[in-house]
């Protein structure tokens, strides 16, 4: 797997940035030439987890969300959405379609069904107060038109 | 990102524009609920044609409508759902609901047909 | 100068993401609702910045380039561009139009020239084998329609 | 952005599209080479009427095919800058050498004069 290129981004977490992280992930992935569809599906994985950062995360407070995105040659994008919040208790659980814990704000619980839906790989890393990260993995079909 | 309104005999059709996420889903939401709990419609029809880009903050909008209008009596309409969008709603298990139509006429294109897929 | 809403950006020095930081730049940026012309003034004067980081700051190398964008309360965006490259000896003579030590390489001088022209202000500090900083500063008209 | 070339009794027309910085501004450069080299026209037409972005690399792009041009005795215009672009194209100082034309019909308007602004 050799990273072809890279890019870090950190922001706070307020809920104005979920549509900014998106584009900017959006614009760096951009250079694989993905499909409109392959590009909607990485919006939509990366939308999920930074809102996740937003909405459950820092509940109630204001926190750093860093995001590194690797480009490999072999036409894949990595993407890894980092927060120091309060973390997971059952990573299990949560993945679980339509748990959500926060159901009175119509969270769908299906942040991490779409996310699992729209890249090809999906891993959680989280630890109870010390934060949660997010990785998505997925390789675009390779265009005929395209190096 | 203000939703375009529009009253009719059948109901309220609310025009969705651009990017529905958990940001934008929060504006949505308050002029939707105002206008479910003042008129009280019968109807009420979400119309997606010029929405962009919608995540599953999306999905707990719909839900959330779906709900309020089943407790007032009424029902909700989700129409013209664009291709880009067709995925998520798929995947949320909308469709067992019954309220999805593909295909109505556009809120710009009154002389077309209100017919349904 | 109260800072309502603060990111950090950084990729490494190739010019495909030239294209990318002032995508980047401007999808944050277009959270203070400016209008077309002020956001093109933005991602014009960005994308000199980073281009004389990856042509200039890191000449036949690749660094890191690193990207602050700052919002306030009165419509102002502080941009902050750094590199660790090779950094310049006499600033006042690199900001005057048509100077260039590229020029074998068609740049035609006007880098700085345009930065000072398409933002309210610019500032350069440099240490030669340290690396630069440019700061560019620009407020946005208010508009009626917006709060 | 591969641009797009025709050839006509005048010269060569090269319709340049998207975004010229730094990095699209080389593909560009050695396209329109190769032509000027190859085919020697007495005039070289840069159509910006497709770009919707350009730095001051898109400068040095014009002021290199002008010396190239004047190299072997041909002369280059730039022709259909876009409203966006103009600001940077004034701040150049190209506006001297009186190489720009604010209005040429578009490659794809056929129909349309060749009456210059
Ligand atoms: N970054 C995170 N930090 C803390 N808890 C999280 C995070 N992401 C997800 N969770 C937990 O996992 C649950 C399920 O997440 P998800 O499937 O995205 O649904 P939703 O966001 O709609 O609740 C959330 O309700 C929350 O309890
Ligand atoms: N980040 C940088 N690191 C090192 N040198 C720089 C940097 N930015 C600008 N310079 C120097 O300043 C000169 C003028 O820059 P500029 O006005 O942008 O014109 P150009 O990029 O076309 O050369 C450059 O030719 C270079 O010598």
């Amino acid at each position: 797997m050799t990273v072809r290129n890279e890019m870090n981004l950190s922001f706070e977490s307020r809920s104005c940035n979920e549509s900014f992280a998106r584009s900017a992930v959006g614009a760096f992935v951009a250079q694989l030439d993905p499909t409109i569809g392959e590009l909607n599906d990485i919006r939509t994985a990366v939308s999920e987890a930074v809102t996740n950062c937003v909405v459950h995360a820092y509940r109630d407070t204001i926190g750093l969300i860093r995001i590194n995105v690797k480009l490999t040659a072999d036409h894949t994008v990595i993407i890894r959405i980092r927060d120091n919040g309060v973390g997971i208790e059952d990573v299990h659980q949560a993945m679980e379609p339509l748990y959500t814990t926060a159901s009175s704000e119509e969270r769908a619980g299906l942040g991490f069904a779409v996310m699992q839906s729209f890249a090809d790989s999906v891993t959680v890393r989280s630890k109870p107060q010390k934060g949660t990260t997010v990785t998505l993995r997925k390789t675009f079909a390779r265009r005929t038109n395209h190096v | 990102m203000e939703p375009n309104i529009r009253f009719d005999d059948s109901g309220i059709r609310v025009q969705l524009c651009g990017e529905i996420d958990h940001h934008t889903a929060k504006d949505i939401r308050e002029t939707t609920d105002t206008l479910i709990q003042q008129r009280r419609p019968k109807e009420l029809r979400l119309d997606f044609s010029r929405v962009s880009f919608m995540d599953s903050s999306g999905i707990g909008l719909i839900m959330g409508r779906y709900r309020m209008m089943s407790l007032y009596g009424g029902y909700l309409k989700v129409i013209n759902v664009p291709e880009a969008l067709e995925k998520i709603m798929i995947l949320s298990g909308l469709g067992a609901l019954n309220i999805i139509e593909r295909r109505e006429n556009n809120y710009d294109s009154p002389q077309r047909n209100e017919s349904e897929l």
